[in-house]
């Protein structure tokens, strides 16, 4: 897209001082405080069909945001900016787990896993913001809760839960 | 994600110089790998799920005595090297026994109820785990942030200054009042009255002023007070030294420890 | 700007990702390996003179950044949901004293409030241009003299300080 609208350069400026993504009715309530009448939503579609030089403009449900395209991906890697760790097999399956079937608690954890969880592989992931506790199962014990957050997504460049990647596995009615 | 372990039908492994002719059936393990190997399964389920697959068995129709005699045979081998295992290796094992033991010596079916495949549930728990390495590739194959792709950095702006706070003078008001209340008071000092006859700071200037000036070199704080100083003295003196450097007989230097120093010019 | 080239969306990716300024070696010896021969200098400068939509291009002794273009702070501001914070407490009552018996100085507003007065304060209220000095009182230590400002009395509405509502408290007997 070569060239933007007064409200397309609004949107973008709010895109890229927010830093994090931004709810629908928050940037809706900000353009039509300082551009009424103007049909921000247009603006927006056409920023996301077309993008804005190396900027991408996204959709996830946690609001619009902005991300690098990826033709500039190598060029980015030869900038070693702080590159994500390797996940242990023990990080990935406890992760898959609280992704697919959050939320869960530790011991469903342990019984899909088939091992104990170590403390250390919950706070690794807690570390990274990307798993967190909402509420306690209403059992024995009353556990807590573990789902994801809106930085897993972000990480693993997802819009939603719904596009976990299919795994081809039909999925065993749980009995938990 | 499976654990891929040399394949034990490699013609002409040799195991301390010595060549194996016959492998143990879906067992063999390079000794020395035996460590590293177990470290490689997340748990016993996943041991278990790997011998499984290894000898192609059908997770429906598992061979209980077969698969349980491979795992405790690991388990053998592993506590022959006082490797440490989780004690959830040894309750796989007390399970595996059980299962094999309900096999053996079924329980007779009561009042009609069907008889339930002991190994129907040890079944599940690895079609359970099955899925979820499925799910755990699948998250290992996405792009990941700061890999694979970048999200633009918090681009700064010029900040507007704060809007000012909400205060209205009736509240100004109110709050004088609260105050006028709490602290009935007599006149207000016109300022700080350092009655003390003996010590004036007018005093304490012209004997610190005259100090400086007779050693010509730079004084750490320490060195301008007297001997043993009362809180007054301190006090006086700190002001006397603070004064002399405003009216600029004094200067202020950085000291070689890190301490301030005064010296005359 | 309306048109990048190639290396001028390979500045601004690397700009937008480092999201921190980037040195003049280190961009350069980038920018060299995937775009050789190319003179990204005069194509950066260019980029620091016209800018790309919201964003501007700026070097400092750090490096070269970016940075929103300031016709949209008032936009941003919005943003960042500033809502205007109440004064504490301590703060209310550092300028009912000043307001009321200025000048002062600062041992005499301790004396009315019977407290100390932190730094803190006579800083935020400095910063709201709300107070200032004016001159010191003749007395050991020299103690400086704080008044109200213009703009106190602007912001309250008065034209000056004749103005102030009487607080019922000229005379010693008086309660409210």
């Amino acid at each position: 897209m070569q060239n933007l609208s007064p409200i397309q350069e609004a949107i973008l400026a709010i895109l890229l001082a927010a830093g994090a993504p931004v709810d629908r009715s928050r940037l809706g309530s900000i353009l039509s405080e300082f551009h009424p009448g103007v049909r921000w939503e247009a603006a927006l579609e056409e920023l996301c069909a077309y993008g804005y030089g190396p900027l991408q403009v996204l959709w996830t449900n946690s609001g619009c945001h902005l991300r690098i395209h990826a033709r500039h991906s190598a060029l980015l890697a030869s900038l070693e900016l702080q590159k994500p760790r390797p996940l242990s097999r023990a990080a990935l399956e406890t992760l898959a787990v609280i992704a697919y079937h959050q939320p869960v608690t530790r011991p469903e954890i342990e019984h899909w896993r088939g091992v104990s969880v170590s403390s250390g592989i919950l706070q690794q992931l807690q570390d990274l913001q990307w798993i967190g506790t909402a509420g306690t199962r209403d059992s024995p014990g009353r556990p807590a809760l573990w789902t994801t957050t809106p930085e897993f997504l972000q990480h693993f460049g997802l819009p939603d839960l719904g596009a976990l990647p299919p795994t081809g596995l039909s999925s065993p009615e749980s009995t938990t | 994600m499976q654990p891929q372990p040399r394949n034990p039908e490699e013609p002409g492994i040799q195991v301390e110089g010595k060549r194996l002719e016959h492998l143990p059936e879906g067992l063999y393990v390079p000794p020395d790998a035996l460590e590293i190997f177990l470290d490689r399964f997340s748990g016993p389920l996943d041991l278990l799920l790997w011998l499984i697959r290894r000898n192609r068995m059908d997770i429906r129709n598992i061979p209980v005595a077969e698969v349980t005699s491979q795992y405790l045979a690991y388990l053998e081998e592993a506590r022959h090297r006082n490797l440490e295992l989780a004690s959830d290796y040894l309750l796989m094992a007390a399970w595996l026994a059980e299962i094999k033991a309900r096999i053996l010596l079924p329980v007779p079916p009561e009042n009609g109820d069907v008889d339930v495949d002991p190994r129907e549930e040890l079944a599940r728990r690895l079609e359970l785990l099955a899925e979820i390495q499925g799910q755990a590739g699948a998250l290992d194959a996405l792009p990941r942030l700061g890999r694979d792709f970048w999200l633009p950095g918090m681009v700064a702006h010029e900040r507007m200054a704060d809007p000012p706070p909400n205060t209205d003078l009736a509240m100004l008001v109110t709050i004088l009042q609260d105050l006028g209340r709490r602290r009935p008071r007599s006149a207000v000092p016109a300022g700080h009255q350092i009655a003390s006859p003996a010590f004036s700071l007018r005093q304490r200037m012209g004997e610190l002023l005259a100090l400086c000036q007779s050693v010509r070199r730079p004084l750490g704080i320490l060195e301008l007070l007297p001997d043993r100083p009362d809180r007054m003295v301190l006090g006086i003196s700190l002001l006397a030294v603070l004064e002399l450097i405003r009216q600029r007989a004094l200067r202020l230097l950085p000291g070689e420890d890190g301490n301030w120093e005064v010296a005359h010019d």
